[in-house]
C-alpha cells in the first residue's frame, strides 16, 4: 500500500439490499482508503455492482447500515448527492445516451455552462485532454451510437474523468477493451492513485486483479467474504474464496487431441462492406476454434456481422461445405447452419421481459411447433431443462425471466439458443465478457465440447490470454482488414504488432 | 360581375343534409352559368379550420361563398373578412351574423311542431325524454322550441334532456339503452335530429320497449322509409328542405353579385312536420328534381 | 442451501407478482360497477349488464387487434377510418339482392386488405407506423367517403342484423364476437409460434432479427390482423346501425381502442401485456359510459369525470404493482 | 495516415449526414409549393404565401411544444383541450372592462396550469404519458365546455385581435409568434444545458438519472412547455375568431402536432430530432390544406391525396437517407 490515512476516505458498514423477495447484499462492510486501488471480486450475482450503485445513490440501502466518507455519516440518497461528495461510477451497463456526441455524454448533467447556456467550446477543450489520456482517436463530436461497444466503454470511463473525483468506482470498465486500451487505462490510474485518488475496480480479469490491486474485498451471495493484501494475493485463495471451491484447469483445448486435417466448413471470401470491413477472407475447419484478435473498433464484430448477413455486405462470399449461400438475413445464415453469439446480450441478444425457456427456444419453436403452428410446449420443456443442465445454468427454474439471471448464466442461456439450432459452424463475439472466473471456465468447456463434436468456431475475444488459452489460431484484425494471421505456437507480441500494425503488413 | 367559381364550406360533409345542400347550390348555379367551378369543403364543426377555408376561399378567387357555420356568433369576422375581399357571402341552414342573404329552417318552429305533435298525441300528459346533441344552434333552437311546446302543459314533465347523443344513429343507440335503464316508463321522446332518433329507437327495439314513440327534426331519406314502412316507433319529423333551401340562398347571393340587395337578407323556412299519414306525399332530399 | 432458499421466495414473488399484473384493473373495474350500482340501483340488472356488453364490443375488437400491434412496439391510429370503409361495404354489399350476407365477409375482406397495405408499409418500407397509419386514417377516411359518395347508405333490412341485435341463449351477438375474438387472439398470442415472436419482436426487434426471426412477416401479420378486426368492427357496425356513413362512423375510435390497451397493462413499447387487460381495459371504458348516463350525469360533467377516473384507475394500478415491479 | 484519411472521409460523411437530416422534408415542402403554383396559378402570391403562414401558426406553436415532448420519449394528447379551454378563458377575460388585453397572459397561464398538471402525474407519479394526457384529454374537454355553459363566448371588441388579423410589416402576427417560438424552442433545446438534458432523456432515461439529471424535472418542464404553448395558441385562436367554443375549438388537433413533429423527422422513441424539423412538418401540412382547395380539389380526394402525400413524403425521406444511416 502506497499511504494509508488515520481515517478511511471510505466505510461502508453493515449494507444490506433487497429486491422485492431477493436479498442481493446483506450486512457487506467495505472500508478504501486514499490513494488505493481497491479491488472487489465475486461471482456473477454477488452483489458487487448493488454495492456500487448505493455508493452512487442509484439505489438506495435497506436501512440500517451506514456510510462515512472522510469518517462523516453521509446520506447518499441519489446520484447528485454521491456526486457532490466525489464519487464518479463507471457503469458495468453503459450508461451512455447513444443520440449525444462523446463530448455532451461526458459531461452530462455536468455540462460546463453560463447562465444555463451550454458552453461548447469549453466542453471540447475540457475533452481533449481527457480523451488524449486515454489515447482516444475518435472525434469526440461524433455520435455515440456511431461506436463500436469497446469505443463506448472508452467513453464511459473518460466521463469519470472529468469530474474531479476523490472516489472513482469502475464496475468492470474493461470488458470489451483490448491489451492496448487497457494499459492506456492502467496508466490513467497509477496516476489517480499517485493524486490519493481512491479506486474501487470491479473485474472478473485476474491478471488485472493482479497487476493492479493493493487490496482485493471478495463478495459471495451478497455476503462479504474478506479482504486479502496485495502480499496474500493468490489465484486459487481468491477462487475458493469466491466460489467456495476449487477450479482446476482453466481453458480447455482438449478437442485439438483429436485436430487432423480437416476439411474448411466455412470459407468467407473477400467480404467486405465498404465502410468498415474491407477485403476479408479466411476458413475455418471442423472442430477448430479460430481466434480473431484486434484493438477496439479494429471491426471484428462487424466483419462476423456481414458473415451472419446481419448487416448488408458489398463485395465477397460465404460458403459452407464447399457450398456457396446466398446469406442476405440472419435467418438465411441460420437455415444454413451458421450461428452468431452478439457481444452485447442485453441489447442484442436476449428477450429479457421473457422467460428463460423462450429465451432458449426461441429460434427453434418453429421447427418443434404441431400442427397449425400450435406451441409445444412439452418439447420446450424438455429442451430448456435439457440446456440447464448441459450448460450447468444457474437458475430456480425455466419459467423465470432470464432477466432475472446473473450475468454469466444470461450468458449460457444465450449460447444455449444458439446451440439448439444445431450449428456447422458457429461465431461467439466476446463469449465471457463480463463473466465470472466460473462461468467463463464452463464456457471454455462448452466451446471446447463444440470443437471436438466438429463444429467449426470462431471465437472473437478482446481478452488476449483467453485467445492464447482457446484458439488453435488467430486471425489479427486492424482498421477493418486482416492483418494476418499467428498460428501455434501462438505468440503474445506477434499478434499485437500485428493488432497495432507495427510489424508486417496491412493485408 | 359574373358568377364563376364558388366555395362551400359546410359543417360536417358525410352528412346526407349536406350533400343535398350542396346539391341544390350546384344545380342552381349551373343553370346560372354550365362552366361554373363549386369547391366544397367540410370544416368538420371546427371554427378554426372554416376561418382557413374562408381565407383559402378569398386567395382562390371566388365569387360567393356559401356558408354553413360552424357556430352562428363566432364566424361574424370571417363573414366581415370575405366581404372586405369582395366576396358575397351567402349562409344557409344556420345564420352567420353579417352574411349578404341567410337562407335557414326555423329551428325554433320545427322543435316547437315535433313537440306539440307530442304533447297532442300524449293528451298534454306524460314523461318525455329529449336527447340532446352538440351544441350548436340549430340544436338548441330545436331543444328551446321543443320546450316551449311542452312547457305549456303542467302536466308533460321532462325526465332527461341532458344526455348528448352526438346527432349520430351510434350515439343516439348509446343514449338511449342508458336512458331505458333510468327510467321504467317513458311516454315520449324526441331526438334533435333524425339518425339520433334511429339510433334511439334501434335501443328501445333491442330491449322490446315499445310504451312510447319518437318526434325527430330534419325528414332524412331513412326517416322517410321508416315512416312509410307504418311501424316504426317513429311517428313524425320536422322536415327541412336542404335542397331547395340552399338552392335559395344560392339565388339570393347571385343577387346580391349583381348589385341587387335583397329586401329581407333573411329567410326563415318553415318545417313541414311529416307523419305517417302525409309521407307519401313528401319530397325528400334525394329527390330528383 | 441459502441460495436456493431464496430463489425459492423470488419465485413465489414473481408469481405473485404475474397473478397480480394479469389481474390487471380487474379491481377497479369491479369497483367501478359496484360504485354504480349503488348509485344508480339499475346497473348490475341482466339488462344493463347485456347492454354494457354489446357497448364494449366493437371497441373490445378493435382493441384485440391493437394489442397485437402495440405487442410489437408499433401503433395503428387507421382502425376509426378502416372500420368506417368497412361498414359501408358491408351496407353496400348487403343492399345486393340475395347476395346480402356476403357483406359480412367483403367487410371483413376490406379491412384485411388495408390492414395488409398498412403492415406492408411499414414491415418493407420501414416507415414509423404511427405516420403510415395517420396518412390511412386520413385517405381510408376519403376512401370511406368516396364509397358513399358522401352519404349515409342505410339498408333497414339488412339480412344480418341479427349480429347486432340478436342475442344467442340471451348473450347478445356482439358480445359472443368479441369474446371470441378475444379467444382467438389469445389463443394466437399465448399459444402459437407466432404468438412468442409477436412478443419478441416487441420486446427487443434486433435480437429477434439476429434470432432468425422474419420480423417484417411479423410486422405484416399484426397489422393485417389489426385490419382484419377493425374490418370485422365495421361489419358489426352496420348490423347494429342498420346503416354507415363513411365520415361520421369511428371517428376517433382509435383512442378508445389504444386507452383500453393500455389501460389493459399492455406496454406502448412493446413486449409486455396481455389480451384479458385489454379486455378488461374496455370493459372499464364501456362502463364508465354507460354507468355515467344512468347515474344521469350531464354530459359535460361526464367528460371531466371519465378523464379523471381514467387517470386514477392506472395510478391505483402502478401503486398496486409498487414495490413488486423491478425497475 | 491511412487512418486520419478514412477518419476525414468519415466526418464528411457524418456532416453531409446531418446536414441531409437537419434539411429533412424542406425538399418535399418546395415541391409541393411548386406544384401547387403550377396547377393552381395562385399558391406562391403573397397574399397567399401569408395565408399559409396564418394557418400554419397555431399548429405550429403546438407542434412545437409536442417536440419537447416526444423528444423525451412522450406524448401529449391534450393540447387540443388545453387550447379549447384557454381559448375560452382569453375571450372571457377579455370581456372584463379594462382588463381584456389580460386575456392573452390568462391564456398562458391556464395552458401551462393545465401542462404543469400532466407533467406532474407523468414526472412523479410514474404514470405512462399516452393515459395521463388521454385522461387530461377528456377532463380539459370538459372544463372548457363548462366554462362556457356550452355555448360559444365571443367578443366583437377584443382588444388583443391585432393578433390574430393584424400585420407587422406586411407579416402576420401569428406567424411571427409561430416563428418566434421556433426561435426560442430551438435556443433552449441546442444552446441551453437543459436543452441537452432532454435530449438526454429521450436518449437513454436511467443513464440521464444516474449522471445526477432530474429526470422528474425535465419531465415536468416538458409537459408545462406543451401547455404553455397550448396556451398560447388558445390565444392565438380567440385572437383569429374573435371567439371560443369549448366544445368544437382544438377537437383532434394533437393528431395534427403530433404529425408535424414527426413528419420533422423527429423520432417517436426520444432522443433525436430537430425543431426546425417541425416547422417544415407544420408548414407541409398547410400547404397541402391550402394548396388542395386553390387547386379545387374536392373534399374527398382531399382526404385520400393528403394522407397519400404524408406517407409518401415519409417514404421519401427515408429513402434520401438511406445508405447514410446503419440499422
Ligand atoms: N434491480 C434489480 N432488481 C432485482 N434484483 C436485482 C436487481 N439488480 C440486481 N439484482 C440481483 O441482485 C443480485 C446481485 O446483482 P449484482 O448485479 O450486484 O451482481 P454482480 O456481483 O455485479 O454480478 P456481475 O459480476 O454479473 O456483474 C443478483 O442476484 C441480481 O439478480
Ligand atoms: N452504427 C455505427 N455507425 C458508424 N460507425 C460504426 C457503427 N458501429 C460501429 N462503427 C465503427 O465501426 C468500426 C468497427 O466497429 P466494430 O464494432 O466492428 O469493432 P470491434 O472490433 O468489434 O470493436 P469492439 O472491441 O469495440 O467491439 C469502429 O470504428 C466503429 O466506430
Ligand atoms: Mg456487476
Ligand atoms: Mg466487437
Amino acid at each position: 500500500m502506497t499511504q494509508q490515512a488515520a481515517t478511511p476516505l471510505l466505510e461502508m458498514r453493515d449494507i444490506s439490499k433487497t429486491f422485492g423477495a431477493s436479498k442481493a447484499l446483506s450486512h457487506v462492510s467495505l472500508t478504501v482508503h486514499a490513494g488505493e486501488v481497491h479491488a472487489l471480486m465475486g461471482e456473477n450475482g454477488a452483489g458487487k455492482s448493488t454495492l456500487m450503485k448505493i455508493l452512487s445513490g442509484a439505489y438506495t440501502a435497506d436501512p440500517g447500515g451506514s456510510v462515512l466518507i472522510d469518517g462523516e455519516p453521509v446520506t447518499l440518497g441519489d446520484p447528485l448527492k454521491a456526486k457532490a461528495y466525489g464519487i464518479a461510477v463507471i457503469y458495468q451497463e453503459l450508461s451512455l445516451a447513444p443520440n449525444l456526441t462523446v463530448a455532451q455524454n461526458m459531461f452530462l448533467g455536468n455540462e460546463p455552462s453560463r447562465f444555463g447556456l451550454a458552453d461548447r467550446a469549453e466542453m471540447r477543450r475540457r475533452a481533449e485532454p481527457i480523451l488524449k489520456q486515454l489515447g482516444i482517436s475518435f472525434d469526440s463530436a461524433r455520435r455515440v451510437a456511431e461506436l463500436s461497444l469497446g469505443e463506448r466503454q472508452m467513453v464511459e470511463i473518460a466521463r469519470a474523468l472529468t469530474t474531479n473525483a476523490r472516489i472513482i468506482v469502475m464496475d468492470e470498465p474493461t470488458t470489451s477493451l483490448t491489451t492496448r486500451e487497457t494499459d492506456r487505462l492502467f496508466d490513467v490510474i497509477a496516476r489517480l492513485k499517485a493524486d490519493g485518488i481512491a479506486i474501487i475496480y470491479i473485474s472478473h480479469r485476474m491478471e488485472e486483479i493482479y497487476q493492479l490491486s493493493d487490496r482485493v474485498s471478495v463478495l459471495r451471495d451478497g455476503a462479504y467474504v474478506g479482504t486479502l493484501d496485495r502480499d496474500g494475493l493468490s489465484a486459487s485463495k481468491l477462487v475458493s474464496m469466491m466460489v467456495g471451491r476449487d477450479l482446476s484447469s482453466f481453458y480447455k483445448k482438449e478437442h485439438r487431441q483429436v485436430e487432423g486435417e480437416r476439411a474448411a466448413v466455412l470459407s468467407v471470401n473477400n467480404i467486405g462492406d465498404g465502410k468498415r470491413v474491407h477485403d476479408c477472407s479466411f476458413d475455418v475447419r471442423a472442430g477448430e476454434v479460430l481466434g480473431i484478435a484486434g484493438l477496439v473498433g479494429s471491426g471484428r464484430t462487424e466483419l462476423a456481422r456481414l458473415v451472419y448477413g446481419a448487416d448488408r455486405r458489398t463485395t465477397g462470399s460465404v460458403s459452407l461445405n464447399g457450398r456457396t449461400l446466398t446469406i442476405a438475413s440472419p435467418s438465411d445464415a441460420l437455415d444454413a447452419g451458421i450461428a452468431y453469439l452478439t457481444e452485447d446480450r442485453k441489447a442484442l441478444g436476449l428477450f429479457l421481459d421473457m422467460s428463460i425457456s423462450d429465451n432458449i427456444n426461441i429460434g427453434v419453436i418453429a421447427e418443434d411447433a404441431k400442427v397449425g403452428g400450435a406451441l409445444n410446449f412439452a418439447k420446450a420443456r424438455e429442451r430448456a431443462s435439457g440446456a440447464v443442465k448441459a450448460l450447468a445454468i444457474r437458475t430456480a427454474g425455466t419459467q423465470i425471466n432470464v432477466g432475472a439471471l446473473s450475468g454469466g448464466n444470461q450468458q449460457k442461456a444465450l449460447l444455449a439458443r444458439l446451440l439448439e439450432t444445431r450449428p456447422k459452424a458457429i461465431i461467439l463475439d466476446e463469449p465471457t465478457r463480463g463473466v465470472d472466473v466460473g462461468a467463463k471456465s464452463e464456457i471454455y468447456r462448452i466451446i471446447d465440447d463444440l470443437a471436438q463434436n466438429g463444429i467449426a468456431i470462431i471465437v472473437i475475444s478482446s481478452d488476449l490470454p483467453e485467445i492464447l488459452g482457446i484458439a488453435d489460431r488467430v486471425l489479427v484484425m486492424r482498421e477493418g482488414h486482416i492483418a494476418g494471421e499467428v498460428t501455434q505456437p501462438i505468440d503474445q507480441e506477434a499478434v499485437m504488432a500485428l493488432a497495432t500494425g507495427t510489424a508486417g503488413a496491412a493485408a | 360581375k359574373d358568377l364563376n367559381k364558388i366555395g362551400i364550406s359546410v359543417g360536417l360533409l358525410g352528412n346526407p343534409f349536406f350533400v343535398a345542400t350542396i346539391k341544390g347550390i350546384e344545380d342552381r348555379a349551373k343553370e346560372i352559368n354550365p362552366n361554373v367551378e363549386v369547391i366544397s369543403v367540410s370544416a368538420d364543426y371546427d371554427l378554426n379550420k372554416q376561418v382557413s377555408q374562408v381565407d383559402s376561399f378569398i386567395a382562390a378567387g371566388v365569387d360567393i361563398i356559401m356558408l354553413n357555420a360552424v357556430d352562428a356568433k363566432a364566424i361574424a369576422p370571417a363573414v366581415k373578412k370575405a366581404q372586405a375581399a369582395g366576396v358575397v357571402v351567402a349562409a344557409f341552414d344556420v345564420s352567420a351574423p353579417g352574411a349578404d342573404v341567410t337562407v335557414m329552417t326555423n329551428n325554433v318552429k320545427a322543435g316547437e311542431e315535433a313537440c306539440n305533435y307530442i304533447a297532442e298525441k300524449l293528451g298534454n300528459k306524460g314523461d318525455v325524454v329529449i336527447i340532446n346533441g352538440p351544441a350548436s344552434s340549430s340544436i338548441l333552437e330545436r331543444v328551446q322550441g321543443c320546450k316551449e311546446a311542452l312547457g305549456k302543459h303542467a302536466d308533460i314533465k321532462i325526465l332527461s334532456d341532458d344526455q348528448n347523443g352526438q346527432g349520430s344513429r351510434d350515439g343516439g343507440l348509446a343514449v338511449m339503452q342508458g336512458l331505458l335503464t333510468r327510467f321504467d316508463k317513458i311516454d315520449a321522446v324526441f331526438a334533435i335530429n333524425d339518425p339520433t332518433a334511429i339510433g334511439a329507437e334501434l335501443a328501445a327495439k333491442q330491449l322490446n320497449r315499445n310504451e312510447f314513440f319518437f318526434t325527430a327534426v330534419d325528414g332524412a331519406p331513412d326517416i322517410e322509409k321508416s315512416l312509410a314502412s307504418g311501424n316504426s316507433m317513429i311517428k313524425a319529423s320536422a322536415s327541412q328542405d336542404p335542397y331547395v333551401m340552399a338552392g335559395q340562398a344560392l339565388q339570393l347571393g347571385v343577387e346580391v353579385l349583381k348589385g341587387n340587395k335583397p329586401a329581407e337578407p333573411v329567410v326563415l323556412l318553415d318545417p313541414q312536420l311529416i307523419t305517417a299519414e302525409n309521407v307519401k306525399d313528401y319530397k325528400g332530399w334525394t329527390a330528383a328534381r | 442451501m441459502a441460495a436456493s432458499e431464496t430463489e425459492q421466495a423470488r419465485m413465489d414473488k414473481l408469481k405473485l407478482r404475474s397473478t397480480l399484473t394479469a389481474l390487471g384493473m380487474l379491481p377497479v373495474l369491479i369497483l367501478l360497477a359496484i360504485g354504480f350500482h349503488l348509485l344508480s340501483g339499475r346497473f348490475l340488472s341482466v339488462n344493463n349488464l347485456s347492454i354494457v356488453m354489446q357497448q364494449a364490443s366493437i371497441n373490445t375488437v378493435l382493441a384485440a387487434g391493437m394489442t397485437f400491434v402495440i405487442l410489437t412496439g408499433g401503433i395503428d391510429l387507421s382502425v376509426g377510418s378502416i372500420l368506417a370503409a368497412s361498414a359501408m361495404i358491408a351496407v353496400i354489399v348487403s343492399l345486393v339482392p340475395d347476395l346480402g350476407m356476403l357483406g359480412v365477409p367483403a367487410a371483413i375482406l376490406a379491412g384485411l386488405a388495408c390492414g395488409f397495405l398498412n403492415g406492408a408499409i411499414i414491415a418493407w418500407l420501414k416507415l414509423p407506423p404511427f405516420i403510415v397509419t395517420l396518412g390511412s386514417l386520413t385517405a381510408i377516411r376519403g376512401v370511406a367517403r368516396l364509397l358513399g359518395n358522401d352519404t349515409t347508405v342505410f339498408n333497414a333490412d339488412l339480412p344480418f342484423d341479427f349480429i347486432g341485435n340478436g342475442t344467442l341463449f340471451g348473450v347478445p351477438w356482439l358480445a359472443i364476437i368479441a369474446i371470441a375474438t378475444i379467444l382467438v387472439s389469445w389463443f394466437i398470442l399465448k399459444r402459437t409460434v407466432l404468438g412468442t415472436w409477436i412478443y419478441a419482436v416487441g420486446g427487443n426487434s434486433e435480437a429477434a432479427r439476429l434470432t432468425g426471426i422474419k420480423v417484417p412477416l411479423v410486422l405484416l401479420f399484426v397489422y393485417s390482423m389489426s385490419g382484419l378486426l377493425s374490418g370485422l368492427g365495421g361489419a358489426m357496425s352496420a348490423a347494429r346501425l342498420y346503416a354507415a356513413n363513411g365520415l361520421q362512423l369511428g371517428q376517433a375510435y382509435e383512442l378508445d381502442a389504444i386507452a383500453a390497451v393500455i389501460l389493459g397493462g399492455t406496454s406502448f413499447v412493446g413486449g409486455v401485456g396481455s389480451i384479458w387487460g385489454t379486455l378488461i381495459g374496455a370493459l372499464i371504458i364501456a362502463v364508465l359510459s354507460n354507468g355515467l348516463i344512468l347515474v344521469g350525469v350531464s354530459d359535460i360533467w361526464q367528460y371531466i369525470i371519465k378523464g379523471l377516473v381514467i387517470i386514477v384507475a392506472v395510478g391505483l394500478d402502478r401503486y398496486r404493482l409498487q414495490g413488486l415491479s423491478r425497475t
